[in-house]
């Protein structure tokens, strides 16, 4: 397993948000995490990538403990994330977003800036080409210059995924990617999502409600709900789980999109 | 003076000045609970209280002359005249900016305080403004330890003050609603509460206070200037910070607790005199830095 | 063109002719380097006044060297950088010399300024020990320095009887250094010094200081800083029952401090610079003050200003020209000239040869003569 | 915020379009051209006075692209900037004065003091909210002044007088020409340095985590150590004005170093423009040039001043240097 938790437990004031979850995401393979709302996949993916911190339990990461980590440091060990509501900084170009991804990669400080020492101008240089790829990769290069958050909201999500590809990850995960996107976008990223995993190498983890989406891409799908894994399994597996139903049914009209 | 008596002394001393803190610290606390703006203006807000009792109190005393009754009435109306400048203050200057980012509003709270303080020195070119009140200097004395009644008069005016805050806070519904809003504002929209009324109100009373003090200063001291909110400003933070920020009661006990250290802290050699503004500040910093949610604070849900 | 040209300057010379020979050449401009913003513009505006009445005698006497003579300000606003510009701002108007100077940690920095601009400085009363070894050479004190004030303040508090003695100043140059040098002699003295305290300028509550003075014990306190602050220390050391001597040094010399105080400024006493109230000879200074200066009154640095003033006259006059030098060389030969304050004439450090220090007593609400 | 930056603007005035000209890279260079030569008239021209005030304003230049770097990069409310001013100002007064350095040799001292002084303050406190840091950085501004007025080796009240003016090669530097010569490098030097940072990629990590810190953390970025970085840099400029402050003056005192000086320097970096280089450069000579234009108004300049850091805060909050187009 790449990625491996075990027992986590994640409590709010007195409040279990998560109870002993153990969960795993292959080397290679994308997963998703699906569930209602509230049933604390955002939080499990604030716990993974180190900015909630849970009471007990065990996350590795190819054999490192993450527990204990800071967010930027899960991030310089190769786990990236998107976030639910798009958060791309603002007032800045779309490369310039993207180059934050770089930043754990790359090491120039003040005074070498400062000097323009050579060093640190091939070290912009490549940081440039890398995250030019990586636009390139999920297709908005020629948008590169453009003031990020005046992007159509579909592009302003391959920002966030290109900005975190650029950091370089074995694992990415994402959040909610489809959420406001068309039909077509949908299908453009179901597509990237495969090439994610196949031409980069990358494990994709993702949380998402469109269940034709989730059915499509995954190989793995785990269903939690109040805090707990109910059932976990491939695509049919999961959709003929009586506790999902079950789970699904409680909920309101419109979280009603398992087909 | 015996070291009971030097104590004792002291004690008096610190309960004194912890009062004007606790005064000025529960504006802080107030508006930081509501709106979780740092309020820079309101040490201003409190040199303003001073300004306007001083004015209304030259207006009263040919009348009903300097003495008590003046003093109160001119506190009364420098209370409710200064809560209206909180109130203003709010609406011009905070309101249009609290969705903007954390930095531009307290640069906005910066440059508050800043019109305030520099309008007092083009009124008044820079110098001090003598306040002058009928009060004797007469007072109690207990062996060698001795107690002003201007001290006595004060100390007992800012408790009723206190109290009455205590009981606006906890018994009405504009306290009880300010409570609410400090917990979750978007809960109490959907509540039907007016969240800016509420907020409004607790800038009136947090002002208002603030005045109170600035007066009580004018009377005590017998002399006020353009700069007075600064250092007092800044010694209320702390207080507030110490009691633990957003809570009242907080507030009242950081007022005392600053005000005692500093008095007793006088008389420590090295410590006191010259290096006693280090010393808060220095308090200040450790408490922010090992326990921000000070004494009586809430702590917020902890991340990353 | 040029017909236009020499028919204005003919028109020129026969008005100024028609005003008198002495108006034939440009005025001599002497800077006036005082505070008229700030805390402390009241002295500043004060002393400014007091040298424009000494301008408006000379003029009327018919200048100096035949030249009318007029002045410039710069604000030093009692700050040292604001200081500075006003003095590069004097200097770069090419004044033949400059009165003035309040403020010791205002006028420090200005001693280079006018040093590297080769101007003679009149410094009428800025008198913090540590303008000596700064003065390039140029500068003159004609207020007594704080060595003057510590010996007649140590010598004042042992004729009380005191034998021991609280301190204050404000953390300012000027009053730092006083407080440190009266510790200094005091404790040479053979006596104690029980409490010796800065506190910050503009602190209201003095009540723990005060505590700690009636338990360290003290025979006389002594506050070496402004009067807006030492009024306020005086309330509160009546206030908290301490019955010993309270004096204070020539920046309290105000009447705001009894406004301040109240009572409790009765029976005070200050070591101060000769005032126009109690100098015979300042008479006359003092109505013409009045006429001009409508509701005010000269204020306590005024007479030595307006002596700076005539000082500087007198060294133009007596070299003969505005040469710098020249007029630096007069004004160290200055020997026993005098205006109002008494004779001046200086040491091989450019201060004042003689201590013209006289002690003050607050008695209901104003000060009196206590010694000279 | 950034959707209403596009919409419709005014016809262009004249800063308009002098921005336009910073933007375009070829008239740019001309424009540089166009300062280095007023730059270097500038003396002569404005006489001594002028050359004083005019050293004034281009200290201020280099501490205010110091600040920018902390307020307007990296969005940290720092009150109390002058402290690291007097650092910088102290260590060369003492080490010259009193320990008989010479002058050049005390700069990577103040230097280093500096960023020790940057580390003490920000170590601890960088993790807070940013309103606890204001005020922590204001209380530690009025440590710094009253250390500097209590302690003997910083000549209490009184300060230190008597720096000398360093030389080179022989020649001693002195008078208001040569500072203003001196300070026009440095802060053309300091322009340099800030737009070099900025286009950076520390420079570009401060905008991330001004601008969002979870998402900055989140791209492996080490938000506190970053900020730290700003505030030992901003530390950095503050301390070479106080070097060349001290030398220029000859005397320091703590008056010199006060919440008002902080503050100052603050109304330079947000009248310009948070962020925006030339527009913090305009903002400090607006700082220092308005007063002495203003002195006739008295008091009432700081009032003045004041009433306008309000306005540009509720109407223009992003100074008055135009933000970027799109």
């Amino acid at each position: 397993m790449l990625l491996q938790l075990d027992d986590v437990v994640l409590r709010f004031a007195g409040n279990t948000v998560l109870e002993n979850i153990r969960f795993g995401v292959e080397e290679n393979s994308v997963a998703s995490l699906i569930g209602p709302n509230g049933a604390g996949k955002t939080s499990l993916f604030n716990c993974i990538t180190g900015f909630y911190r849970p009471q007990q339990g065990s996350i590795t990461f190819g054999g490192e403990e993450l527990l204990k980590r800071k967010p930027h440091a899960v991030t310089r060990l190769g786990i990236a994330r998107t976030f639910q509501n798009v958060r791309l900084f603002r007032e800045m170009s779309v490369l310039d977003n993207v180059m934050a991804g770089q930043h754990c990669r790359s090491r120039a400080g003040a005074f070498s800036a400062i000097l323009g020492l050579p060093s640190q101008r091939a070290e912009e240089r490549r940081v440039r080409e890398i995250c030019e790829e990586c636009l390139e990769f999920v297709g908005i290069a020629d948008e590169a210059d453009r003031i990020a958050t005046n992007l159509a909201y579909g592009h302003q999500r391959l920002v966030e995924i290109a900005r975190a590809l650029a950091t370089q990850p074995r694992l990415l995960l994402l959040d909610e990617p489809a959420a406001g996107l068309n039909s077509s976008e949908k299908t453009e990223l179901v597509r990237l999502i495969r090439r994610i995993r196949d031409e980069r190498g990358v494990a994709v983890l993702l949380i998402e409600h469109d269940m034709g989406l989730v059915m499509e891409v995954s190989e793995h799908i785990s269903v939690l709900d109040h805090g707990r894994i109910i059932a976990e399994g491939n695509a049919e597996t999961i959709q003929n789980d009586p506790a999902v139903i079950e789970a699904y049914l409680g909920q309101d009209e419109d979280e009603l999109e398992l087909t | 003076m015996s070291l009971t008596d030097i104590l004792i002394q002291q004690l008096v001393n610190g309960l004194v000045l912890g009062s004007f803190y606790a005064l000025v610290a529960l504006g802080y606390t107030m508006i930081f609970g509501v709106i979780k703006l740092l309020n820079f203006a309101h040490g201003d807000i409190y040199m303003v209280g001073a300004f306007v009792g001083f004015g209304a109190l030259s207006l009263v005393s040919g009348t009903i002359g300097a003495g008590w009754m003046g003093i109160f009435v001119a506190m009364f109306v420098a209370m409710i005249a200064v809560g209206f400048l909180g109130v203003v203050i709010e609406q011009v200057a905070y309101r249009p900016m609290l969705s903007a980012p954390r930095l531009s509003i307290l640069i906005t709270a910066l440059a508050v305080s800043l019109v305030l303080q520099n309008a007092a020195l083009a009124l008044t070119d820079g110098q001090v403004t003598a306040f002058r009140t009928d009060l004797g200097f007469g007072g109690v004395s207990l062996g060698a330890v001795f107690v002003n009644y201007t001290q006595i008069v004060l100390v007992a005016s800012a408790i009723v003050l206190m109290i009455g805050l205590e009981l606006f806070v906890s018994r009405t519904m504009y306290g009880k609603a300010m409570r609410a809003v400090s917990l979750d504002k978007d809960m109490c929209r959907l509540m039907g509460i007016n969240v800016q009324r509420v907020i409004a109100v607790t800038f009136f009373a947090g002002s208002a206070l603030a005045a109170a003090a600035g007066v009580m200063a004018g009377v005590q001291y017998g002399r006020i200037w353009y700069f007075m909110g600064f250092l007092i400003g800044l010694k209320a933070f702390t207080a507030a910070v110490i009691g633990g920020i957003g809570s009242i009661t907080g507030a009242m006990l950081g007022g005392l607790i600053l005000g005692l250290l500093e008095a007793f802290a006088t008389q420590i050699p090295h410590i006191g005199g010259e290096w006693k503004d280090v010393f808060t500040f220095g308090v200040l910093i450790l408490v922010l830095v090992f326990k921000p949610t000070g004494l009586l604070g809430k702590s917020e849900v902890e991340r990353m | 063109m040029s017909k236009r040209l020499t028919h204005l300057a003919a028109a020129a010379t026969i008005a100024l002719a028609a005003s008198g020979a002495g108006h034939a050449q440009e005025p001599i401009t002497v800077g006036v380097q005082v505070p008229t913003t700030g805390s402390e513009a009241t002295y500043g505006v004060d002393m400014k006044n007091a040298i424009q009445i000494a301008v408006d005698e000379i003029n009327a006497d018919g200048g100096l060297l035949g030249r009318q003579v007029e002045i410039l300000v710069g604000d030093s606003a009692c700050d040292p950088q604001q200081s500075v510009n006003a003095a590069s701002k004097l200097a770069s108007a090419d004044v033949a010399g400059v009165v003035g100077g309040y403020c010791s940690g205002a006028t420090l920095p200005t001693l280079k300024t006018y040093g590297d601009a080769n101007i003679p400085f009149v410094i009428t009363a800025a008198n913090s020990t540590k303008l000596i070894p700064a003065n390039p050479g140029n500068a003159f004190m004609i207020n007594s320095t704080g060595y003057d004030q510590v010996r007649k303040a140590v010598d004042f508090f042992k004729s009380q009887g005191a034998k021991t003695l609280a301190i204050v100043d404000q953390g300012d140059a000027y009053s730092q250094d006083l407080a440190n040098l009266t510790a200094k002699e005091w404790k040479k003295a053979g006596l104690e010094v029980t409490v010796q305290e800065t506190v910050s300028k503009g602190e209201q509550s003095f009540s723990s200081l005060v505590t700690k003075i009636r338990s360290e014990g003290a025979d006389a306190v002594f506050w070496t800083a402004y009067y807006a602050d030492g009024g306020l220390l005086i309330r509160q050391l009546r206030q908290g029952g301490y019955q010993g001597i309270i004096a204070v040094g020539d920046g309290s010399n105000s009447p705001k401090l009894f406004e301040i105080a109240g009572r409790a400024a009765d029976g005070v006493y200050c070591f101060s610079n000769p005032i126009a109230e109690f100098l015979p000879e300042a008479k006359q200074f003092i109505e013409s003050y009045g006429n001009k200066y409508k509701g005010r009154s000269p204020g306590p640095y005024s007479t030595l200003s307006y002596d700076g003033m005539k000082l500087l006259g007198w060294a133009i006059e007596k070299a003969g020209s505005t040469d710098p030098d020249a007029v630096i060389d007069a004004l160290a030969s200055a020997d026993g000239e005098a205006w109002l304050t008494g004779p001046i004439s200086f040491t091989d450090k450019n201060t004042l040869a003689r201590s013209n220090f006289i002690i003050l007593k607050g008695e209901q609400g104003g000060w009196t003569l206590h010694s000279k | 915020m950034a959707t209403n930056k596009v919409t419709t603007r005014p016809a262009p005035g004249a800063i308009e379009r002098l921005y336009a000209a910073f933007d375009d890279p070829r008239r740019r260079w001309a424009l540089y051209a166009v300062i280095i030569a007023l730059l270097l008239l500038a003396p002569p021209v404005v006489g001594r006075y002028g050359t004083v005030i005019l050293t004034n304003a281009l200290l201020y230049v280099i501490l205010a692209l110091g600040l920018n770097v902390v307020v307007g990069f990296a969005g940290l409310l720092d009150l109390g900037y002058a402290a690291f001013f007097a650092v910088g100002a102290y260590t060369t007064g003492i080490l010259t004065q009193q320990f008989g350095f010479n002058f050049w040799l005390t700069i990577p001292f103040a230097l280093c003091a500096a960023a020790i002084a940057g580390v003490i303050i920000g170590g601890p406190t960088l993790r807070l909210r940013s309103d606890y840091l204001a005020i922590v950085t204001l209380g530690f501004g009025e440590i710094v002044r009253i250390g500097a007025r209590n302690l003997e080796i910083t000549g209490q009240a009184s300060g230190l007088t008597g720096i000398p003016s360093p030389s080179v090669f022989g020649y001693t530097l002195t008078g208001p020409t040569t500072y203003y010569y001196i300070f026009a490098a440095l802060a053309v030097l300091a322009v340099i340095a800030a737009q070099r940072l900025l286009h950076s990629r520390l420079g570009r990590a401060w905008l991330y985590v001004r601008h969002d810190e979870d998402a900055a953390e989140a791209m492996g970025i080490n938000r506190v150590r970053v900020k730290l970085a700003a505030y030992i840099t901003g530390a950095v400029f503050g301390a070479i004005g106080g070097v060349f402050f001290a030398a220029n003056l000859g005397a320091i005192s703590p008056q010199s170093f006060s919440f008002q000086q902080s503050v100052l320097v603050l109304m330079a970096v947000i009248l310009g423009g948070m962020g925006k280089i030339p527009g913090v450069i305009l903002g400090a000579f607006i700082v220092i040039l308005g007063p002495e234009l203003l002195r006739d108004i008295g008091s009432l300049r700081l009032l003045v001043f004041a009433v306008i850091l309000l306005l540009i805060m509720l109407f223009r909050p992003s100074g008055i240097w135009p933000g970027r187009r799109s």
